[in-house]
C-alpha cells in the first residue's frame, strides 16, 4: 500500500520540488529528477510485485459523492510498468538531450507531475480515477508540447488542447451514463454493464470509443498527434509514442474488458466495427507515414499505425488478441521509445531532420544507425525482436476470433513499414564519402546513447525470449477471462 | 439570549447586514472601521448562517420556519429557512472573502476614498437581500428584495467614476427595472386568481384553480420566467451583462457574476417550483424551454466569450454560459439535475468570484485589460495568477474542483430526463471554456514576460484569493453539507411531482 | 358577443393597464432619449399599480375602516393599495437613481441623446483611460 | 545441446572477428571446419534413425526447440561443407573485391542462421533464424553498395520480409488449426479446422516459397544473386535458396509424406508440382536470354529449383507410392548445391582474371585458363545431367518418379513429361552457351590480371570431387543420406523402392545423351541467329509487370495520400473559415446595439430590449400554442 502511494505521490512532489528549486541549480535539479522517477519506478516494480502475488491494494476515496478508488489489476500493472520504467529511460535520455536548453525546470517539473499522472491512469481502479488523471495527463503533457514556445509549437498546443479536452468531455458523458446504467464504476467485480443488452449500448461505446481514441490517434481523432511532435524528442518519444497515447489505448481496454466486457461486447454492432476501424487507421496512418519527409512526422504516423493494433487486439475479444495486445503495448513501447530516440540523437548531433538529409548519417553515428536500424525490423515485426510476438499473438487472436482478414492487415502493414523504413536505413549507411559533422561527443552524448542501446537490447531480449514479459500477460488474460 | 438568537436566526440573518450597512454613513470619514464593521457584517450573515445550517442539516427543523412579527402564515409575513434557504444563505459566504478583497485598494478602484463607504453600504445591502431572497416565503417580499438587489447593483456598477460604467448602470437599470415590472405583474396576476401571497398558500391554491384560468397562471409563469430571467441574465436576454460585470469594480464585478445574479436564480426556482409547482410547469412545457433556453445560452456565451479580447469581459460572458447551465437544470425536472444544478449554483458563485477577483488584481497591477497584454503575469503574480488558474480548472470541469461535481450531476439529470441534447451542450460548454480561459493561463505562464515589475496584491487580498482557491477545490473533494443540501432542496422542491 | 364586450367593460381597469403598459414599453424602446426612456419605465411601472389596484376593488365595497361601517358592508380588499404604496417607493427610488446616472452621463458626454452618446463614446473613452474621470 | 551449440558457434567466432584479434586468421574456414567435426562426429548417428531433439527449458510462450533428423544433419553438413568451399575461396577473391573483413563476419554470422533454420525444431525457431539469415545475407548483396547492389538489396529484402511475415501467418493460422504448434518429428498433424490448415500450409508455401525462388515469386533472385560477391553467389545459389525447399519439406511433412493427402490440402501436390514446372520453365527461359554469366546461373538456380519443386510435388501427389519424388528432390537439392556452387565459383575465378561477366565480351580463354576450364566442365556436365556426373543420377531420379506418376495415371503428368524434357534441352542449351562462349568460341581481347588462384582452384576441386563421386556411384548418397531422410518423414519404404531402381539403364542415358545434343544443336542455332539476344517486352516479363504494379500500387498510395492531405486541409481550411464566421458573426452580435424594424430606429439599449420583448413574446406565443395543442 506504502509502495502505490510512494510511487504515485513521486512524481508530485518531485514536481513540486523542482518547481522550487532555482532555475539555475542544474545538478541538484537533475539528482532529485533521477531520484524520484528512480524511486517511482521501484515503487511500481513493488507494487507489481504485490499485485502479481495475488494481493489486492485497494485505495479507496470520496470526491464529492463519488468513489474515487486506485485498484491496480494486471492490466494497469503492465501500463504503468511500462510507464514507469520506460520514464526512468526518458529522463536518463533528457538529462543529455535537454542539457543546455531553455525552460528545463519547467520541463522536468512537468515531466515529472505527468510520471504521477500516467501512474494515476494506470492504478485507478474506477472510471472516477481513471477520468480525473486522464483529464490531469493531459493539461500536465501540455507544457512539454509547447516547450519550444515557438509558434509553430504554440498551435500544436492548443491543438493538443482541444482534441484531448474534446475527448475527455465525450468521456465524461460515457462514464455518466455508465453510472446510470451499471450503477457502480469500480473495475473490478466484472464487467460493469455486464447485466445485460440495452439499446443505447452502441451509442455508449461509441462515445468511449470518441473519448479515448483521441487519444488513441483513432484515426479520424489522430491530427493532434503529428501536430505535437514539435516538442523535445524524449517528450515525443515517451508521451507521444507512449504514454500519453498509451493512455487512450488502455482506457479502450479497460472499456472493453472491464465496462463491457467481452460477452456484451460481442452482442454489439458496433464492437464489430470498431476492429475495422482500426484496422483502416493501421494502413491508413502506415501509409500516409510513408510520406512524410520529416523523420518525426513519419514515426507519428507510424504511432498512429501501431496504436491501433492494440485495439484491434483488444476487439478480436478473444484471449490470444488480448494477450497480442499486452505484449504489443510492452514490445511497440520499447522499441518506439528506441526509435524516436535515435531520431533525436540524430537531430542533436548532425542536425538532420529529414529523411531526404539522411545520406553519411549512418557513417557518421554508427551505434545510433545500428539501434535504428534493429529498430525498424522490429516494427516490421520480424522475430528477433520483442514486437514480433505482439504481432504474433493478435495474428493469432483475430484467427482464432473469426477475424482473420484482420491478421493480412497486420501483414500488409508490417510490409508497409518496410517499405517505410528500410529506405531511410539504406540511404543512411550509403554515401560513404559524404561525413556529417558531429557537433559534439562526451558525457552528453553518452546520455543519449546508452539508454537507447538498452532498449534496443531490452527489445532484442524480448524478441529471444518472451517469457520474459510473459507472467505479465498471463496474469491479464487469467484476469479478463 | 442564545435560545433569543435561536428563535430569531432567519430574520437575524438578513437583518445583521442590513442593519450594519445602515450604521456605515455616518461613520464614512474612519474607513478603517467602516471596513471592520462591513467584514463584521458579512461575517455574522455568514456565522448565522452556518447555525441555520446546522440546525437544519440536523433536522432539528427543517424546514426553519419563522413568522414575521408573530402573525400566522396567510396573514402574516413568513420566512421558511429549508434547504433551499439554508444552502443558499451558505453560498452568501462567498460575500465575505470578496469583502476582505475589498479592502486592499477599493479606493483606487471607485476613485476616491469617500466614495470607500458608499460602496460597503450597498454591498452590505445587496448581502442582505440576497440573504432575504433565500428566506423569504413571500412573493411580495421578493419583489421588494428584488428592487433592493437591483438598486445596490446598478450602485455598485457606476461606483467607478467612469462614463462607460454609468452607461452600463443606466443600462443595467432600465432593463432590471423592466424585470421587476414584469415579476411585479406576474406575482399580481398569481394574487390576483389565489389571492395569497405566501408561497405554500398561493401554490396549493394555484393546484386547484388553474384549471379554470389556465391563460392567466400562463400569463403569470411567463411574466416571472422573463421578469426574473432579465435579472439573471438568462440566455437572450443577457444583454446588459458583459458591459454591467466588466464595467465595476472587480469586487463589485466578483459579487454581481457570482452573487446577485444567483439570487434572482433562486427566486425564480422558487416561484417555479415552489408556486407554480412542476406539474405546472410541465403541463405548460416551461421546462423544455427553460432547458433549450439554457443550452442555447451556455453555447452562445461560451462563444461570445470567446471573441472578447478583454479578460473582465471574457468572464463576463463565460457568467451568461454558467446561467445557462443553472438554467438548464432547472429545467430537467428531475431531482439529480436539479440538485446538480443548484450545486452548480454555489460552485460557480466561488469559482467566478475567484476569478473576477484575480482579474480585478491582475488589472490594478498591470493596467492591461486584454489577455493577450497579460503575458508572463503568472510568474510575477504567482499567487494571484494560481488562484486564477483553479477557478478556470473548476470552471472547466475537471475533477477535484467544484465545478465537475456539479457538471457530473447535470449530465446524470439529463440522463434521467432522457435528453441527450443537453449532455452535449454541457460537455461542449466545458469544451469552450477550456478554450476561452486556458488562453489566459498559457499567456500567464508561457509568454515571455515584459520587464515591468507587477507585485502580487496585498495581504488581505492575497488571502481572499486563497480563501476561494481553497474553496473551490475543497467543494470538489468534499462537498459535504453543500451536497447534501442541494439534494435536499431538490428533493424537497420536486416533493409532489 | 355582447357578454364578452360587457366582460371586457367591466374589467376596464385592467385594459387601461395593459395599454400603460403597452404605451411605457414603447416609449422605453424607441426613444433614444435617456429621460425618455426613464419616463416610459415609469409608466410601465404605473400599469402594474394600476392593475394591483384595481385587482383590490370590489364594486360597491367601502374601505376596510373599523367601527366607521356595519359590519355586514362589503369591504374592498386593503392589501394590494399598501403593496403598492411599497412599490411607488421602490419607483420613486429608481427613479431617483436613474436620475443621477443621467446626470452623470450627461456631464461626461453632453448629451441625453442615446444616438451621439455612442457616437462620442470612443473620444470620452480615450480622454481618460481608467477610472480617472 | 549439441544442437543449441552447434549455431553459437560461428557466432562466437563472429564476435571474436569483430573484436580485431581475429583478423590474421580465416574465421570461416576455421568454423567451418571445426563445425563439420564436430557435426560429423555429433550428428551422424541421426543417420541410424535416432533423431535427437533438444528444448530450451524456458519459461513462457516460447522455448526454443532444437531438432536434427537425418534430413536436418544433411542440409547442415552439406551447408557447412559449402561454407568451408566458399572460405577457402572467397579471401583471395574478396582481397579484389574489398570488404573482406565484412563479408567474413556476415558469412559466419550467416551460417549460424542457416544452421539455426536447419536444426529448428519448430516452425517458429525455424522463423526465427529465417529473419536473421535474410539479414544477414542482406549485407552479402549490398556488398558491392552501388546503386544496382542497393536496388538488388530491396529486391531481396523485401522479398525476404514478406516471405517472413507470410510465414509468420502461416505459423499463426496452422497453430490455430491444430490448436497448439506441431513440432518437428511427430508430423503429420491432425487440423481441428481443415480449411484453416489448407490456409495454413498455404501461407507457409508462400513464404518459403519467395525464398525458393518459386514462380512467380523468384523476382528478387536473380539480381541478388547477380551482384553479390560470387563467394557468396555461391552461397546464395546454392545454399541459401534450399532453405525454402527444406521448409516446403517440412511443411509436406505436416501434411503427410507417403499418405494420401487429408481433406482441404489435397490441392498441395498438383499446385507444387504446377509451380515447379512453371518455375522450371521461366528460368530457363530466361536464363537462354542472359548475356551476364552470373545472371544466368541465378536464373538456373530458379529452373532447378523448379525441378526440385516438381519432385515433391510428384512426392505428395503419389501419397504412398511417393518416395520417388521426395528422394528425387533432395538428391537433388543436393546436388544442385554442388553444381551451382561450383560453377559460380568458376565464373567468379574468371571474373577475378577479367573484371568481366558479360559472354559476349569473353571467349576462347580455355587456352589461359585450362584448369578453370575443366573444373567448370565438369560442373556444366553436372547441371545438364550428363551420365556420369551428379545431376545425371538426380534426374534420373525425378524423371523416374515422373513416369511413375504418369504410369498411376495422374492426368496431368502426361502433360509435364514433354515439358520435363523440353527444360533438359533448355538447360543443355544455356550451359552449352556459356561454356561456349566463354571458354571456347573467339578469344578476344580481354585484359587479364595474374591472381594466385590455387586457392580458388582448390575449393573447386572439392567439390568436383564429390560431384563426381556421387556421379560414379549415383546410388551411394540416396542410400545413405536421402533414405534415412525419407525415413524420418515417415517414408518406410523408402530404402525397398530405391532398391529396385538401377540408374544406368539404357533408356535414361540415351535420353540424357539426346537432351544433351538437342541442347548443343538448339543453342548453335540460337547463337547463329541471334535469338539470344531478343528482349522481350517490359509487359511479357515477369519484372516488368511487377514493376508496374508496384508502380500502380505506389501511385495509388500516393494518390491515397493526396487525397488524405486534400481532405485533412479542406477540414481544416473549412473549420477556420466557418470559426472565422462565427467569430465576426458573434463579435457583430455582441456590439451590435442598433436596428430598426419598420420606420423605428432603436438605439443602443432598445435593440436589446427589443431582443428582450421578442424574447417574451416567444415565450409567451410557445406556451399558449403548447397549452391550445394540449386543450384539443
Amino acid at each position: 500500500m506504502l509502495a502505490l502511494v510512494f510511487a504515485l505521490s513521486s512524481g508530485i512532489i518531485g514536481g513540486l520540488l523542482v518547481a522550487a528549486l532555482p532555475a539555475a541549480r542544474t545538478r541538484l535539479r537533475n539528482m532529485v529528477v533521477l531520484f524520484f522517477t528512480g524511486s517511482g519506478m521501484i515503487c511500481s516494480w513493488l507494487v507489481a510485485r504485490q499485485v502479481w502475488a495475488g494481493e489486492r491494494l485497494r485505495f479507496a476515496g470520496q470526491l464529492g459523492g463519488l468513489t474515487f478508488c486506485l485498484d491496480p489489476d494486471p492490466l494497469g500493472i503492465v501500463f504503468g510498468l511500462i510507464a514507469a520504467t520506460l520514464w526512468f529511460f526518458t529522463v536518463v535520455y533528457s538529462l543529455g538531450y535537454m542539457a543546455g536548453k531553455a525552460h528545463q525546470r519547467t520541463y522536468y517539473a512537468f515531466l515529472l507531475v505527468a510520471f504521477s499522472a500516467t501512474l494515476g491512469v494506470a492504478f485507478s481502479g474506477n472510471l472516477v480515477a481513471l477520468y480525473l488523471f486522464y483529464e490531469l495527463l493531459t493539461l500536465t503533457t501540455y507544457p512539454l508540447v509547447i516547450q519550444e514556445r515557438s509558434p509553430e509549437a504554440m498551435q500544436a498546443g492548443t491543438k493538443y488542447l482541444l482534441y484531448n479536452l474534446a475527448g475527455a468531455a465525450v468521456l465524461l458523458l460515457a462514464i455518466v451514463l455508465t453510472a446510470a446504467w451499471g450503477g457502480r464504476l469500480d473495475f473490478v467485480g466484472g464487467p460493469i454493464l455486464a447485466a445485460g443488452l440495452k439499446t443505447g449500448l452502441n451509442w455508449l461505446l461509441f462515445l468511449f470509443t470518441v473519448g479515448f481514441g483521441v487519444k488513441a490517434a483513432l484515426l479520424p481523432l489522430h491530427r493532434w498527434l503529428p501536430a505535437a511532435m514539435v516538442a523535445p524528442t524524449p517528450v515525443s518519444a515517451l508521451l507521444h509514442a507512449v504514454a500519453v497515447v498509451y493512455a487512450g489505448v488502455y482506457g479502450l481496454l479497460r472499456v472493453v474488458y472491464s465496462v463491457f466486457g467481452t460477452t456484451l461486447l460481442g452482442e454489439l454492432g458496433f464492437a464489430a466495427l470498431i476492429p475495422w476501424v482500426a484496422a483502416g487507421t493501421v494502413l491508413v496512418g502506415i501509409i500516409v507515414a510513408t510520406q512524410q519527409d520529416i523523420l518525426k512526422r513519419r514515426l507519428a504516423y507510424q504511432t498512429i499505425s501501431h496504436l491501433s493494433y492494440i485495439l484491434l487486439g483488444a476487439f478480436t475479444l478473444h484471449p490470444w488478441g488480448l494477450a497480442g495486445a499486452v505484449l504489443q503495448m510492452i514490445g511497440y513501447a520499447v522499441l518506439k521509445t528506441a526509435f524516436f530516440f535515435c531520431a533525436g540523437i540524430i537531430a542533436e548531433q548532425t542536425g538532420v531532420t529529414r529523411v531526404s538529409q539522411m545520406g553519411g548519417v549512418g557513417r557518421s553515428l554508427p551505434k545510433t544507425m545500428v539501434a535504428f536500424a534493429v529498430v525498424t525490423l522490429g516494427m516490421i515485426g520480424m522475430l528477433p525482436l520483442g514486437t514480433f510476438w505482439g504481432k504474433f499473438y493478435l495474428m493469432k487472436g483475430s484467427v482464432a476470433g473469426g477475424k482473420w482478414p484482420l491478421a493480412l492487415v497486420l501483414i500488409g502493414s508490417g510490409i508497409i513499414n518496410a517499405v517505410c523504413f528500410i529506405p531511410v536505413v539504406v540511404r543512411a549507411f550509403r554515401d560513404e564519402n559524404k561525413r556529417l559533422s558531429i557537433t559534439e561527443r562526451g558525457v552528453r552524448v553518452t546520455l543519449m546513447l546508452v539508454p537507447t542501446m538498452l532498449l534496443v537490447v531490452v527489445g532484442l531480449g524480448m524478441g529471444l525470449f518472451p517469457g520474459m514479459v510473459w507472467p505479465a500477460v498471463q496474469a491479464v488474460v487469467d484476469w479478463f477471462f | 439570549m442564545t435560545t433569543l438568537i435561536r428563535a430569531n436566526l432567519p430574520v437575524l440573518v438578513v437583518i445583521a447586514p442590513l442593519f450594519v450597512a445602515f450604521i456605515l454613513p455616518p461613520l464614512a470619514r474612519r474607513i478603517r472601521l467602516v471596513e471592520a464593521l462591513a467584514l463584521l457584517g458579512a461575517v455574522l450573515g455568514l456565522g448565522g448562517a452556518g447555525y441555520l445550517a446546522s440546525i437544519v442539516l440536523t433536522q432539528q427543523e427543517n424546514p426553519f420556519i419563522y413568522q414575521l412579527g408573530g402573525w400566522p402564515a396567510p396573514w402574516g409575513i413568513e420566512l421558511v429557512a429549508g434547504s433551499l434557504g439554508v444552502f443558499f444563505l451558505l453560498v452568501v459566504g462567498v460575500s465575505v472573502p470578496v469583502l476582505l478583497f475589498a479592502q486592499g485598494n477599493l479606493a483606487a478602484e471607485v476613485g476616491g476614498a469617500e466614495r470607500v463607504t458608499r460602496f460597503y453600504v450597498l454591498y452590505l445591502l445587496l448581502v442582505g437581500a440576497m440573504a432575504g431572497m433565500a428566506v423569504t416565503n413571500d412573493m411580495f417580499n421578493v419583489y421588494v428584495l428584488v428592487e433592493v438587489a437591483t438598486l445596490s447593483c446598478c450602485g455598485l456598477v457606476s461606483a467607478r467614476r467612469y462614463p462607460r460604467a454609468a452607461e452600463a448602470a443606466f443600462t443595467y437599470l432600465i432593463l432590471a427595472t423592466l424585470g421587476s415590472a414584469l415579476v411585479l405583474g406576474g406575482i399580481g396576476l398569481i394574487y390576483l386568481i389565489t389571492g395569497h401571497l405566501n408561497m405554500g398558500f398561493a401554490a396549493q391554491e394555484l393546484s386547484r384553480v388553474w384549471l379554470a384560468r389556465p391563460h392567466v397562471v400562463l400569463m403569470a409563469v411567463s411574466l416571472i420566467v422573463v421578469g426574473f430571467g432579465v435579472k439573471a441574465a438568462l440566455f437572450p436576454l443577457h444583454v446588459w451583462l458583459p458591459d454591467a460585470h466588466s464595467t465595476a469594480p472587480s469586487p463589485a464585478s466578483a459579487i454581481l457574476s457570482g452573487l446577485a445574479v444567483k439570487g434572482y436564480l433562486i427566486c425564480l426556482v422558487k416561484f417555479l417550483y415552489g408556486v407554480f409547482g412542476p406539474t405546472l410547469l410541465q403541463e405548460f412545457a416551461v421546462h423544455r424551454i427553460l432547458t433549450l433556453l439554457g443550452g442555447v445560452g451556455i453555447i452562445t456565451g461560451s462563444i461570445l466569450a470567446l471573441t472578447q479580447e478583454e479578460l473582465k469581459r471574457r468572464l463576463a460572458y463565460s457568467t451568461v454560459a454558467q446561467v445557462g447551465y443553472l438554467i438548464l437544470g432547472f429545467g430537467l425536472l428531475n431531482v439529480t439535475g436539479l440538485a446538480g444544478a443548484l450545486f452548480y449554483l454555489a460552485s460557480h458563485a466561488v469559482i467566478k468570484a475567484t476569478l473576477f477577483l484575480a482579474a480585478g488584481a491582475m488589472l490594478a497591477a498591470t493596467g492591461k485589460r486584454n489577455v493577450r497584454d497579460l503575458a508572463g503575469v503568472g510568474r510575477k503574480m504567482p499567487i494571484t495568477m494560481a488562484a486564477f488558474t483553479i477557478g478556470s480548472l473548476g470552471l472547466i470541469g475537471l475533477p477535484l474542483f467544484s465545478g465537475f461535481i456539479g457538471k457530473w450531476y447535470l449530465l446524470l439529470g439529463s440522463w434521467e430526463a432522457g435528453l441527450i441534447l443537453p449532455a452535449v451542450a454541457i460537455l461542449a460548454g466545458s469544451v469552450l471554456c477550456a478554450a476561452y480561459l486556458l488562453p489566459v493561463i498559457r499567456a500567464a505562464y508561457f509568454a515571455p514576460a515584459p520587464e515591468e515589475d507587477w507585485p502580487d496584491p496585498g495581504r488581505p487580498q492575497k488571502l481572499a484569493l486563497l480563501l476561494l482557491a481553497a474553496a473551490v477545490v475543497i467543494l470538489g473533494v468534499r462537498p459535504g453539507p453543500f451536497l447534501e443540501l442541494a439534494q435536499k432542496a431538490a428533493a424537497e422542491l420536486l416533493a409532489f411531482y | 358577443m355582447s357578454g364578452l364586450l360587457t366582460k371586457v367593460l367591466i374589467n376596464y381597469p385592467y385594459l387601461v393597464a395593459v395599454l400603460l403598459f403597452t404605451i411605457g414599453t414603447f416609449t422605453v424602446l424607441t426613444h433614444p432619449n435617456l429621460f425618455k426612456k426613464l419616463l416610459g419605465i415609469n409608466i410601465m411601472e404605473s400599469a402594474i399599480f394600476l392593475m394591483f389596484v384595481a385587482s383590490g376593488n370590489i364594486r360597491g365595497g367601502v374601505a376596510p375602516i373599523r367601527g366607521t361601517t356595519n359590519a355586514e358592508a362589503v369591504y374592498i380588499n386593503p392589501l394590494p393599495s399598501a403593496l403598492m404604496l411599497t412599490g411607488i417607493v421602490v419607483s420613486v427610488s429608481v427613479t431617483a437613481f436613474a436620475l443621477a446616472l443621467i446626470m452623470r452621463l450627461y456631464k461626461a458626454y453632453g448629451t441625453t441623446d442615446l444616438r451621439r452618446i455612442a457616437a462620442r463614446r470612443k473620444e470620452v473613452i480615450s480622454d481618460d483611460h481608467l477610472d480617472q474621470g | 545441446m549439441m544442437l543449441a551449440i552447434l549455431p553459437m558457434v560461428p557466432l562466437i567466432g563472429a564476435c571474436f572477428l569483430c573484436s580485431k584479434r581475429g583478423r590474421a586468421i580465416n574465421g570461416p574456414l576455421t568454423i567451418s571446419t571445426l563445425l563439420l567435426i564436430l557435426g560429423g562426429f555429433g550428428l551422424v548417428r541421426v543417420f541410424a534413425g535416432q533423431p535427437i531433439t533438444f528444448r530450451l527449458p524456458l519459461p513462457g510462450p516460447y522455448g526454443p526447440t532444437f531438432y536434427a533428423d537425418a534430413l536436418s544433419v544433411l542440409f547442415v553438413l552439406l551447408a557447412v561443407f559449402l561454407w568451408l568451399v566458399v572460405a577457402l575461396y572467397a579471401p583471395e577473391y574478396m582481397k579484389r573485391e574489398g570488404g573482406a573483413g565484412r563479408f567474413a563476419l556476415w558469412t559466419l554470422l550467416t551460417l549460424s542462421a542457416v544452421l539455426g533454420v536447419f536444426l529448428a525444431g519448430d516452425l517458429l525457431t525455424l522463423l526465427l533464424c529465417f529473419e536473421l539469415m535474410t539479414i544477414a545475407s542482406f549485407f552479402w548483396v549490398i556488398q558491392r553498395g552501388d546503386r544496382e547492389a542497393i536496388g538488388a538489396g530491396y529486391y531481396y529484402l523485401f522479398f525476404s520480409i514478406v516471405g517472413g511475415l507470410f510465414l509468420a501467418l502461416g505459423i499463426v493460422l496452422l497453430s490455430v488449426a491444430t490448436g497448439g504448434l506441431p513440432t518437428f518429428g511427430n508430423s503429420p498433424v491432425t487440423p481441428l479446422y481443415p480449411t484453416m490448415f489448407a490456409w495454413s500450409v498455404a501461407c507457409l508455401l508462400i513464404g518459403f516459397g519467395i525464398k525458393a525462388g518459386m514462380v512467380p515469386l523468384h523476382l528478387w533472385l536473380p539480381r541478388a544473386h547477380a551482384v553479390a560477391p560470387t563467394p557468396a553467389s555461391a552461397l546464395l545459389s546454392g545454399l541459401l535458396i534450399k532453405v525454402g525447399a527444406y521448409g516446403l519439406i517440412r511443411v509436406g511433412a505436416f501434411a503427410g509424406w507417403g499418405q494420401t493427402l487429408g481433406d482441404g490440402i489435397r490441392w498441395l501436390g498438383p499446385v507444387l508440382a504446377f509451380l515447379g514446372v512453371g518455375t522450371m520453365l521461366v528460368g530457363v527461359g530466361a536464363a537462354l536470354l542472359q548475356s551476364e554469366a552470373k545472371r544466368l546461373l541465378a536464373y538456373h538456380s530458379v529452373s532447378q529449383m523448379g525441378y526440385i519443386l516438381l519432385g515433391l510435388g510428384i512426392g505428395l501427389e503419389l501419397g504412398t507410392a511417393g518416395e520417388l519424388g521426395l528422394l528425387g528432390a533432395i538428391y537433388h537439392l543436393f546436388n544442385h548445391a554442388l553444381f551451382k556452387a561450383a560453377l559460380f565459383l568458376g565464373v567468379g575465378v574468371i571474373y577475378l582474371h577479367t573484371r568481366e561477366t558479360n559472354l559476349y565480351k569473353l571467349g576462347g580463354l580455355w587456352r589461359r585458363f585450362p584448369v578453370t576450364a575443366f573444373l567448370m566442365l565438369l560442373a556444366v556436365l553436372g547441371i545438364t545431367g550428363a551420365p556420369g556426373l551428379n545431376g545425371y543420377a538426380s534426374k534420373t531420379l525425378l524423371h523416374h518418379a515422373l513416369s511413375q506418376a504418369v504410369a498411376t495415371g495422374i492426368p496431368w503428368a502426361r502433360w509435364v513429361e514433354p515439358l520435363f524434357f523440353l527444360v533438359g534441352v533448355g538447360t543443355a542449351a544455356s550451359f552449352t552457351k556459356l561454356y561456349y562462349l566463354i571458354f571456347l568460341g573467339k578469344p578476344t581481347p580481354v585484359k587479364t590480371t595474374t591472381v594466385r588462384s590455387t586457392r580458388l582452384h582448390l575449393a573447386m576441386v572439392l567439390l568436383s570431387i564429390v560431384m563426381v563421386g556421387s556421379g560414379l556411384a549415383p546410388a551411394l548418397f540416396p542410400k545413405v543420406a536421402a533414405v534415412p531422410a525419407a525415413h524420418g518423414l515417415g517414408m518406410a519404404q523408402a530404402a525397398t523402392v530405391l532398391g529396385g531402381l538401377a540408374f544406368w539403364n539404357f533408356a535414361d542415358v540415351s535420353g540424357m545423351f539426346l537432351t544433351l545434343i538437342l541442347g548443343a544443336i538448339v543453342c548453335g542455332a540460337g547463337l547463329k541467329w541471334g535469338v539470344f539476344h531478343w528482349q522481350a517486352p517490359r509487359w511479357l516479363t515477369l519484372e516488368g509487370l511487377v514493376k508496374l504494379f508496384i508502380k500502380g500500387a505506389s501511385a495509388i498510395g500516393r494518390k491515397g495520400v493526396a487525397f488524405y492531405r486534400l481532405v485533412g486541409a479542406a477540414v481544416g481550411s473549412w473549420g477556420r473559415r466557418l470559426s472565422s464566421c462565427l467569430y465576426r458573426a458573434f463579435t457583430r452580435f455582441d456590439q451590435s446595439r442598433n436596428a430598426t424594424i419598420g420606420r423605428i430606429r432603436l438605439v443602443g439599449l432598445s435593440a436589446d430590449a427589443a431582443i428582450l420583448m421578442l424574447m417574451l413574446t416567444l415565450v409567451i406565443a410557445c406556451s399558449v400554442l403548447n397549452s391550445l395543442v394540449r386543450m384539443f
